[in-house]
């Protein structure tokens, strides 16, 4: 058993960054933006705490390249998805207007 | 190159082994292989079966057909659905899938990277083992009351997400249950190739020295692990649909049943490259084995792979031309589409090109490859019809279709499986093959299965929609009805063909001629150890000093060149830049 | 030559080659980012087309409850790399004690969420409500399942640091727990603005 | 043409379109297939193992020898670019440029069978004159004017279906809960037949359909009639 040296940043001032995001996210959401906009800003919000996440509590930050390469593909893969499926499913003009909440 | 004697204590040391560890609960990943090939070759017979039951409705509708139990031999149409649905997911998902990935996958890594074993041998054997009670949900599905799935292999919404549909309750929830424990075995499985492939090579084994098949497999396993996921939350989310009763697919509540067949095509194409490309593996392996030639273009071939791969994650939306998704989407995916044909292309020309100025050995396994390759040609090529989006206004959901995915996936799945059952069938079970039955089976299935499905083409343009169970009610498809007897008794006769394999397989796997180490003179790793290999693979890890693919190299006497016999110090010069 | 031999050598030329199982579990994880990516892509696109008309029901939701239970699952994420540092430190008592931590928060985190479901359901949202609610159900279930899995992953280890059969490669079981259990959480860190704000 | 025989009778305006891309698709496709399963047998017999010939140590890495792959992949990625635009136009007139039209019928598809709906003479939905043509009816169907651009709207009440017409080379899957129009213009009066191309269920080889196109005079007088039905019941 060989006990590698690894890195070890301060974590709890990544978990102080994490509670402020969490209450930008908090304020943001009240903000008067439109409801695309909204979205858009609290996904970045969700982003970057995620990336805080995967760098500091994850290692990926001291990681090799191929690991990294892992990590990120999906994320590429999964924006892509996304951005591909936005045009039929939210802004198709032959989409008929069944979309409303309480239908029971 | 040095001998492998490997001392009678090996194999008294297998013995020792119960029947149970041995054989059964076995986690070498030569026994998984086998396991999975025999599973795979079982569930090949049932497909097959459902396909001959098919046939024979579309050939002589209305008549009783042999072989099917219930109602007197009479096929009705939601049975005949069922068959259509069944024989597509068996043979996608648990015929190809376990053979190509999960028995050449198993078997091949480790011994062409020149490891001892798979990187996590327990979780190979739960892999197995997921995918083992998987076949048997699938199974179980035709006996439940209301019979087995019949919403097509896509399965799409509406007509899968509520029971008043088809009337198929339990057997659908079996269908969804029976795929997502296959999704998890395979998941299991990439898992264990990608972090086998990475980590344990053998010392030299670069990169670009692995073989082919290793690459084609590693994409293959990438291209399901990154694939599969929005297929899995979508089939999920279909599951609480009809379980709970949430609305999820239900456009009364907001649902898109068009997302559906976006989460499903999103994986359903990287589906079809991660048959394919195991299968192009096999070829590439066999090619220059019996051509005595390097494969042309080794890393233009590996570069291809790679950009098709990263292509396929966007061309998913080429089966929903006619679906009624936005049209603006048509000209990027037909895009994407038509630029996935050319690393193909690349390939397959590459391949060609192994053959030119080659010396040509046509052993069985040389001829099933070749047979691929001049079926899968045409099957590529008629996509090129599918991928233009205003001929597939006319052609989609015809038989058209049919033709060409099963001039893709027949050859990559079946012919290639075979083309590989008859090249390493030495090295898994230690005897040789019977050539004159193989050659018997190969033009048999060769000849058969193009007079299948060549006559569906001209019914597609014909305008015949697929999963139609009885064509006489269409007065315009009622003069194709005769060639629809003449696929049946073609079919038929394939089905015939393949007697002598399976009198081959089981003769040759009791008493078969004894196999040397490399009967082929081949060069990849697997070939230099005894066959079958031991527990453990080698005796010593070998050691690799060049690439694959180094036959008739002019500057030594032999024609091939293993690839962990060191280069001669005075050939260093000459050689510099070949290998 | 017998066949153990062969593989005492074989382990041999492995060594060195630690990370094998980190490399497994981040395909792993790689394959669950595109899960629930699938989870989130439908949810996403399913809300963007509702067009605001999901904005009244899905006020129903507690932001406070929610933001509690997100504070809770990022200090557990803090407490297991804790407990990684401690073992880098040979610190044994460290170990368990942040081990141990990780457990509880994510016990209370579940907690936290069964109040939540019943002063929910006694409300009368039900996953069978509407759209939103059944996603809202559907996700937050499937991430509470995800959560008891990791759960019992660290009881597992803490009862092994209790009983000092943890220490033989420590330092790659708690790191691949911990892999795992900060995935866990990236999933709420999504999943906690897109179901409980108000857009 | 070649597969005259094969295809049924082509009675659209776009319908000619679609067939000639077929051929062009079917003229390169047919080129490249010839050439490489003729390279393969050529090779096959020229190759074939003999004694005393090594085969050639061809690694295929120069730039040189790649091109024997390169070049015809990039004529095959130029010929694909070319289909793909010629297609385009074909595509773009069925899809995006759909020509005003004043004659509009409403499809509704439910297992197994159609259920066509007429605006009447205010040439308006959802008003007191709609002729509703249900299953069963006399003379259910599709009823067309002849050389007249027609819009079709599709709806479904239950699974996806698809509109399929193959003398139109018209198809189009009809999804619930969107309303897709598609339009078409009828060259040749007669009867052909609709069917359903997306498997619906049980009876999915039942949902067949007609569609009648009628000449100038002859809709005229189906419409008054069809109306004078409508009214007496």
């Amino acid at each position: 058993m060989t006990n590698t040296e690894r890195p070890h940043p301060n974590y709890v001032a990544v978990w102080i960054w994490l509670m402020l995001l969490l209450a930008v996210s908090l304020v943001a959401v009240y903000l008067p933006f439109s409801q695309g906009l909204t979205v858009f800003l609290i996904l970045v919000i969700a982003l970057v705490k995620s990336v805080l996440v995967a760098t500091y509590f994850m290692h990926l930050r001291f990681e090799r390249r191929l690991i990294l390469a892992i990590a990120i593909i999906p994320v590429i893969l999964f924006i892509g998805m996304l951005l591909t499926l936005l045009p039929d499913i939210v802004y198709n003009p032959v989409v008929s207007v069944f979309y409303s909440a309480d239908t029971h | 190159m040095t001998d492998h004697n490997v001392s009678e204590d090996e194999f008294q040391e297998e013995l020792k082994l119960s029947f149970w560890y041995r054989y059964i609960f076995s986690v070498d990943h030569k026994t998984i292989a086998k396991q999975y090939l025999f599973l795979g070759l079982t569930m090949a017979v049932v497909g097959g079966f459902l396909a001959y039951l098919m046939r024979s409705q579309l050939a002589w509708p209305g008549k009783p057909v042999f072989g099917w139990p219930v109602n007197e031999g009479y096929i009705d149409s939601p049975h005949y659905n069922a068959l259509v649905t069944m024989h597509g997911t068996i043979m996608v998902f648990f015929v190809a899938m376990p053979i190509l990935i999960g028995a050449f996958g198993n078997f091949l890594i480790p011994l062409m990277i020149g490891a001892p074993d798979m990187a996590f041998p327990r979780l190979n054997m739960m892999s197995f083992w997921t995918m083992f009670l998987a076949t048997l949900v699938m199974i179980a599905s035709f006996f439940v009351p209301g019979g087995a799935a019949s919403a097509g292999w896509t399965g799409y919404v509406p007509l899968s997400a509520d029971p008043i549909y088809t009337g198929v309750n339990w057997g659908l929830n079996f269908w969804i249950l029976g795929l997502a424990l296959e999704f998890v075995s395979v998941l299991m499985g990439g898992v264990n190739f990608l972090t086998t492939a990475i980590t344990m090579r053998a010392p030299g084994m670069t990169l670009f020295r692995l073989p082919l098949m290793i690459w084609m497999q590693l994409s293959a396993a990438i291209l399901f692990m990154l694939s599969v996921g929005p297929t899995i939350a979508a089939a999920v989310l279909l599951l609480l649909d009809r379980i709970v009763g949430t609305g999820f697919y239900d456009p009364g509540q907001g649902g898109d049943p068009l997302l559906w067949q976006h989460l499903f095509w999103f994986f359903g194409h990287p589906e079809v490259y991660v048959i394919l490309l195991p299968a192009f593996g096999i070829l590439l392996e066999i090619l220059p084995v019996f051509s005595r030639k390097p494969i042309f273009a080794y890393h233009i071939i590996i570069y291809s792979t790679i950009i098709a791969g990263f292509l396929s994650f966007f061309v998913w939306a080429h089966h929903m031309f006619v679906s009624g998704m936005d049209p603006r989407l048509s000209l990027p995916f037909s895009i994407t589409t038509i630029l996935i044909s050319v690393p193909f292309a690349i390939i397959i020309f590459a391949m060609i090109i192994t053959l030119w100025r080659g010396s040509l050995h046509f052993s069985t396994a040389m001829l099933f490859t070749l047979g691929t390759l001049t079926t899968f040609i045409l099957g590529g090529v008629t996509g090129i019809f599918n991928g233009s989006p205003a001929v597939d206004i006319y052609i989609h959901d015809t038989y058209f279709v049919v033709a060409h995915f099963h001039y893709t996936l027949f050859p990559s799945s079946i012919f290639a499986t075979f083309a590989g059952i008859y090249f390493w069938f030495p090295k898994m079970f230690g005897r040789m093959m019977d050539e004159t039955l193989g050659k018997i089976h190969f033009w048999m299935s060769f000849i058969f299965f193009n007079l299948t499905f060549l006559p569906m083409f001209a019914l597609g343009m014909g305008g015949h929609m697929r999963r139609i169970a009885d064509l006489s009610r269409y007065d315009f498809l009622k003069p194709l009805q005769p060639t629809h007897q003449f696929i049946t008794v073609a079919a038929i006769v394939m089905g015939i063909g393949q007697i002598p394999f399976i009198v081959n397989f089981f003769r040759s796997l009791f008493a078969g001629e004894l196999a040397e180490y490399n009967p082929w003179r081949a060069n990849t790793l697997e070939w230099v150890t005894i066959s079958p290999p031991p527990h453990g693979n080698f005796e010593t890890i070998p050691t690799v000093y060049h690439g694959p693919y180094d036959y008739s190299l002019p500057e030594i006497e032999e024609d091939w060149l293993p690839q962990n016999q060191p280069i001669e110090e005075s050939l260093l010069s000459t050689l510099k830049g070949k290998v | 030559m017998n066949r153990t031999s062969i593989t005492m050598e074989n382990h041999e030329i492995l060594q060195g080659r630690t990370d094998i199982g980190k490399i497994g579990m981040w395909w792993f994880l790689a394959s669950e980012v595109m899960t629930f990516g699938g989870f989130l892509a439908v949810y996403i696109l399913y809300r963007l087309a509702s067009r605001g008309a999901w904005a009244e029901t899905a006020s129903h939701v507690s932001v406070l409850i929610g933001s509690i239970n997100t504070v809770v699952l990022l200090t557990s994420s803090l407490t297991m790399i804790k407990s990684a540092e401690a073992v880098d430190n040979e610190n044994r008592n460290s170990v368990r004690n942040w081990l141990g931590l990780t457990v509880l928060l994510g016990i209370l985190f579940l907690l936290i969420k069964a109040t939540e479901y019943f002063i929910e359901i006694n409300h009368g949202f039900t996953p069978l409500t509407n759209p939103f609610w059944s996603f809202y159900f559907a996700l937050t279930g499937l991430h509470g399942l995800h959560v008891l899995v990791g759960i019992i992953v660290n009881l597992i280890l803490f009862v092994m640091a209790c009983r000092g059969t943890l220490w033989p490669n420590i330092q790659q079981r708690v790191e691949f727990a911990g892999l795992y259990w900060h995935f866990v959480d990236i999933v709420w860190i999504f999943l906690f603005p897109l179901l409980y704000f108000q857009y | 043409m070649l597969f005259d025989k094969w295809f049924p009778d082509n009675i659209s305006t776009f319908g000619g379109e679609i067939d000639s891309t077929f051929y062009l698709i079917f003229y390169i496709v047919g080129f490249w297939f010839l050439l490489t399963e003729g390279a393969i047998i050529y090779f096959a017999f020229r190759y074939r193992r003999r004694k005393g010939y090594q085969a050639s140590h061809l690694r295929g890495e120069t730039l040189k020898q790649t091109a024997w792959i390169l070049i015809p992949g990039l004529i095959v990625f130029l010929l694909d670019l070319g289909i793909d635009f010629a297609g385009g136009h074909a595509y773009n007139k069925v899809k995006f440029d759909k020509p005003p039209s004043d004659t509009k019928v409403q499809v509704m598809a439910k297992q197994f069978d159609w259920i066509y709906t007429y605006p009447g003479p205010d040439k308006e939905f959802g008003t007191e004159d709609d002729m509703k043509l249900e299953p069963g009816d006399k003379n259910h169907g599709l009823h067309v004017p002849i050389n007249r651009v027609v819009t079709v709207i599709l709806q479904s009440e239950d699974v996806i279906h698809s509109f399929f017409v193959p003398v139109l080379r018209l198809k189009q899957d009809i999804i619930p809960g969107r309303e897709i129009p598609v339009w078409f213009e009828a060259t040749k009066e007669g009867n052909y037949e609709i069917a359903c191309a997306e498997l619906c269920g049980f009876s999915h080889h039942t949902m067949r359909s007609i569609l009648f196109v009628h000449s100038e005079d002859g809709y005229t007088k189906w419409e008054e009639k069809q109306r004078l039905a409508d009214e007496a019941f």
